[in-house]
């Protein structure tokens, strides 16, 4: 049935799911786009990030938002170990490509299976006392298990933002890409700029897997269903621009959202994908691109 | 430990050179350079002429640091302090005080004028001068204050060539290398261009080493050069006359 | 009465807003060397791109040996007999210096090779450009002098009747250049047309029986390598105004 | 035509295979071998197009997968005996196939990769919606009465799989030996030189990602028969897509022989971690030895076999 109040709530919902991805393809936008990394893993650090989140909340009861901001360094330091190492194996002999992205194909699997050999294959949850709690306004559902991790990830946006484009060091990374000899005339170190560019993409999973796990119960291997979704994201956001990433992840969430209301949620994660695939072969480029 | 030497500098250098001593280079095994000696005295402007596929850019990526010289050596000397940049990494070499324009200009297509303008005053001792020098490379450069926003990539030839060289002023170089600033410009423009840099150098007190294929453009800035053919010097015109009334210069060119 | 071997008519290719090529036009007879020449930029490797099939003209015509191969693909157009080597060399990095030669003998060649096989051919070649002691190397680990002879030898085994070389020479020593001059010599002598873009000025005026200089997209002059050098326009662009 | 060794040890294999059914009761060995060589089919069809010509597919599971559902939706239709499902699994197989060749115009290196994966996980969402063959439920797909000439079906799949085995090896030393082989050599070295040394680079790659795709659909269509349930988690089983890369990778992807070394030996590897530790750290064990071989030795076993013995030599 085809009602306005289902599509307004349709919409709210969209939003919100959208912003909530822009969060975890927030990392990626900056690895894949700004320095040509496939990290494919970056969902499957998200993950990490959730299970972070339950296990914290389940010994502390610690609120899961607060523990992705407070992990955030310790993967940001996480991250710039991933540079090194792909630096030293992939970058420096110049075989970063198609071997870099095995290699991150390989680290994911990695990484998953870990996870499952700590906590299992079943799903886990967060206790907060918002989870559960609904804002009515007017004939507007907004679940606040859905609302809150997208107030944190657009803030988180805009604190990466502000970051890339107000500091030396944001822009020396939005420029890394773009000419990395360039840049060293400007007297910054390449693998410097990389490195903390790295920690930051994956920072941002610390609490985007906070977010995640506040909105739906998660297990080890739902990182995957995100590869496609958040691939789609970022090439449609134009490649490493971090608003044009934002504008992508809202739209995307919509569509998925009125796929989902008025198709059934069975056939929203091939939303992604197709946008993805379409994208690839019609424009590249994207369409928030900045070039 | 590089950065800490810097520092003591800083505020009361008086004067800058380099010297260039019997440099050998090349990319993978091709050499480009054989033998190649050159001195850039302090506050001089000197040029690199020759015709194409000469070695005169590979000189200039030898100083700073792109290519890395298989023989020879490189010194700057600031204020009485000798620093050998052979095996230093562009970065830190840039950290001296030696800016370059790239040829081909080599902007971060993808960033606005102003946020390549900013970019170029990365290095430590110029950020505290941001403000200053963004100013008076508006000032010196007009029409990129009304063009801040714009992206890079999508100006003019010669839009992009004076960001190119605002973005080396950014840095508050003592030393400027200049890497063909003609390639790619309209005739006009290229006598524009070299006439500012004639400009800025006196106005800022640089010193400039410049390679530029166009002969008769190049000559009007300098105060002496080299013409380099085929990874040597050919020629050592010990002032602008001395280049200008050379008739060997066509077959230099030529190959006549 | 030689042939006319290749007819470029009023070729103009751009990129984006960018006018690489402005309506040039050119052409070359069996057997002939040609100089293209040019500052930095003038377009002269869009042209041989342009010939190559790597890229597409927008405007304007190819024609080789009377039939027009304008938005043919590159390896067709191989197949046809224009083969080309790279100004940076572009070896199959896998293979070794004789498999190399087996790729345009065996593509695009087939059909025009001799009877025997292959390898054989391959190794005619190579002793005919003095190369055959690296045969069994392999052709990643090569100097750069040998990565400039594989390109020639490669080109030469697609059995070209055009061949266009981009900056063979840039970076040699002055003997090697001289080697690599040698082999273009040879190769000629064989009735390979060539066309020669090379910045080296020493080499191309020894080289060509005709130069084309081109300068910003446009072709600004065309004649012996005397009268070349002494055109003014030719001058202008080189030395500037 | 003269038999080289290549030949008889083809027939030695599939008449000991078939000697093998006649003499082993436990069925256990069937099953594990059977698994063993559809590893081995995947990992010789992924590195036609990933060894041979230098394209990555990350979608092998969805490639796998549509031979599998053809089969199922076949067999549940009109019941059609297993050649024709093999026959028509390979054929919608090579028409995805020649679909990702026609991206590779578009789409180089990376972006080809990502676009596979999200070719598969494209596939994955349309079945796990298509409720004829049990969408995401899965379904039963019953193993045929008669088995031929054999005491039991799972004789019959092993002995299937062999002979698959053994084509896709032949196909692929075929490949890699032949005009064919060296042009898709020519096209991974550099695509722009070989284009221009006359090599047909879009024909080779179009017959190069249809080779994969048709090998890839058949090795899934006897798998319905082999569980006798499927739903997507098996049919997509992440495994499959791992192994596909690691047994190349591992192996060695610059020779034919190099996925067969690594097919067999993760095989074993992983059968046996299954059996004696648990599945889990058997996907771990992939992933820890396809990072490592990635890191440490590129060129995989082969490679590191082709090294040592040139520095022996060299001594």
């Amino acid at each position: 049935m085809f009602t306005f109040d289902l599509l307004i709530n349709a919409v709210a919902a969209g939003l919100m799911l959208g912003g909530f991805y822009a969060a975890v393809a927030i990392g990626l936008s900056i690895t894949f786009g700004q320095l040509d990394i496939v990290n494919i893993a970056h969902p499957t650090f998200v993950i990490l990030g959730s299970f972070v989140a339950f296990v914290i909340n389940e010994s502390f009861g610690i609120d899961p938002v607060l523990i992705g901001v407070v992990f955030m360094p310790i993967f940001y330091f996480l991250g710039m170990g991933l540079y090194q190492i792909y630096y030293v194996s992939f970058e420096k002999t110049g075989q970063e490509s198609l071997s870099g992205l095995a290699f991150f194909f390989g680290l994911m699997f990695i990484l998953e299976v870990l996870m499952i050999l700590a906590f299992g294959v079943d799903y886990r949850l967060v206790s907060a006392a918002y989870i559960g709690e609904t804002l009515h306004i007017g004939p507007l559902d907004l679940p606040l298990r859905m609302l809150i991790p997208a107030v944190a990830a657009t803030l988180m946006t805009i604190a990466v933002v502000l970051y890339m484009s107000k500091t030396f060091m944001g822009k020396a990374i939005m420029a890394v890409s773009q000419d990395r000899l360039a840049l060293q005339l400007m007297g910054a170190d390449p693998i410097r700029v990389k490195r903390i560019a790295l920690g930051i993409a994956i920072a941002t999973a610390a609490l985007a897997g906070a977010l995640l796990i506040i909105i739906q119960p998660v297990e080890p291997s739902v990182g995957r269903l995100y590869i496609g979704r958040i691939f789609a994201i970022v090439v449609l956001g134009g490649m490493g621009s971090i608003s044009g990433t934002f504008f992508a992840a809202i739209l995307i969430g919509v569509v998925e959202s009125f796929i989902a209301t008025f198709y059934g949620p069975s056939w929203a994660p091939a939303v992604g994908f197709g946008i993805l695939l379409l994208t690839l072969a019609i424009r590249p480029q994207g369409l928030f691109g900045r070039a | 430990m590089r950065s800490f030497t810097i520092r003591k500098w800083k505020g009361r250098i008086l004067a800058s050179s380099l010297t260039i001593t019997d440099v050998e280079a090349g990319y993978g095994s091709v050499r480009v350079l054989h033998g190649v000696s050159i001195t850039v005295e302090d506050g001089e402007s000197v040029v690199l002429l020759g015709s194409n596929g000469n070695g005169k850019s590979t000189l200039i990526k030898c100083i700073t640091g792109i290519v890395r010289p298989s023989a020879g050596a490189i010194t700057l000397d600031v204020d009485g302090v000798t620093t050998d940049l052979v095996g230093m990494a562009p970065q830190d070499i840039v950290g001296l005080g030696i800016a370059m324009v790239p040829e081909g200009r080599r902007l971060f297509p993808a960033l606005s004028v102003e946020e390549n303008l900013v970019l170029g005053a990365f290095r430590k001792e110029a950020r505290p001068m941001i403000a200053e020098n963004l100013d008076f490379v508006f000032e010196t450069f007009p029409r990129l204050k009304e063009r801040r926003g714009q992206l890079a990539g999508s100006m003019s030839g010669g839009e992009q060539q004076m960001v190119a060289v605002a973005r080396a002023l950014m840095s508050n170089p003592k030393i400027l290398l200049v890497d063909e600033p003609s390639v790619g410009l309209a005739p006009i423009l290229v006598s524009q261009m070299i006439a500012k840099i004639k400009e800025l150098k006196d106005q800022r007190a640089m010193t400039v080493l410049m390679a530029e294929q166009n002969f008769n453009q190049a000559i009007k800035i300098a105060d002496r050069g080299y013409v380099i053919v085929h990874g040597e010097i050919a020629y050592e015109g010990a002032t602008a006359e001395d280049l200008s009334n050379n008739d060997m210069i066509k077959e230099y060119y030529l190959g006549a | 009465m030689s042939e006319r071997i290749l007819e470029v008519t009023g070729l103009t290719k751009r990129f984006g807003g960018f006018v690489a090529l402005d309506k040039v036009s050119l052409h070359l007879d069996e057997g002939e060397r040609l100089g293209l020449i040019g500052p930095n930029g003038s377009g002269k490797t869009t042209m041989i791109n342009c010939i190559s099939g790597a890229l597409i003209n927008d405007e304007g015509r190819v024609q080789f040996k009377g039939a027009d191969i304008t938005g043919l693909k590159a390896h067709k157009r191989a197949q046809l007999g224009i083969a080309r080597s790279f100004q940076v060399p572009k070896p199959f990095g896998s293979m070794t210096v004789l498999e190399n030669l087996c790729i345009p003998l065996e593509f695009a060649a087939r059909g025009r090779t001799d009877p025997g096989a292959v390898e054989d051919q391959a190794m005619e070649i190579l002793k005919m450009i003095g190369f055959e002691d690296r045969a069994r190397e392999n052709s990643a680990g090569l100097t750069q002098v040998d990565m400039r002879k594989l390109e020639l030898a490669r080109a030469l085994a697609a059995k070209p009747a055009l061949l266009v070389s981009d900056e063979a020479m840039a970076g040699l020593s002055a003997s090697e250049v001289d080697d690599i001059l040698e082999i273009l010599f040879k190769l000629n002598a064989t009735g390979v047309a060539v066309i020669m873009i090379e910045h080296i000025m020493r080499a191309v005026m020894r080289y060509s029986q005709r130069i084309i200089v081109l300068d910003a997209g446009q072709k600004i002059a065309e004649g012996t390598p005397d009268e070349v050098i002494h055109d003014p326009q030719v001058e202008r662009a080189y030395l500037g105004e | 035509m003269k038999l080289d060794k290549f030949w008889i040890a083809c027939i030695a294999i599939l008449i000991l295979g078939f000697v093998f059914t006649k003499n082993a009761d436990n069925e256990f060995y069937f099953f594990t071998t059977y698994v063993i060589l559809q590893g081995l089919v995947m990992a010789v069809a992924w590195n036609i197009l990933g060894g041979f010509t230098g394209y990555v597919n990350f979608g092998a599971a969805g490639f796998f997968a549509v031979g599998v559902y053809t089969s199922v939706a076949l067999n549940k239709a009109f019941g059609l005996p297993l050649p024709v499902i093999l026959a028509v699994a390979g054929i919608i197989g090579g028409l995805l196939g020649l679909g990702a060749g026609y991206l590779t115009l578009r789409l180089k290196g990376v972006y080809f990769a990502i676009a596979t994966l999200a070719t598969a996980l494209v596939i994955e969402t349309i079945v796990n919606n298509w409720k004829y063959v049990g969408g995401a439920a899965g379904t039963y797909v019953l193993q045929p009465k008669q088995s031929f000439i054999f005491d039991n079906y799972i004789e019959l799949l092993f002995m299937l799989m062999l002979v698959l085995s053994v084509a896709a090896v032949a196909i692929s030393r075929y490949l890699s030996s032949s005009r064919v082989g060296k042009g898709l050599a020519a096209i991974r070295d550099d695509e722009v030189a070989a284009e221009c040394m006359g090599v047909p680079t879009l024909r080779l790659k179009l017959i190069s990602t249809t080779a994969m795709g048709v090998l890839m659909s058949i090795a899934g269509a006897p798998f319905p028969f082999f569980v006798t349930f499927v739903d997507p988690v098996s049919a997509f089983a992440l495994l499959i897509a791992v192994n596909a890369i690691a047994m190349p990778m591992i192996g060695g992807t610059a020779y034919w022989y190099g996925p067969v070394i690594g097919a067999l030996i993760l095989g074993v590897v992983q059968e046996t971690a299954t059996v004696t530790i648990s599945s889990e750290l058997n996907l771990l064990i992939v992933g820890v030895l396809l990072v490592l071989f990635i890191t440490m030795a590129p060129q995989g076993i082969v490679g590191v076999y082709h090294d040592w013995r040139k520095k022996r030599d060299a001594k």
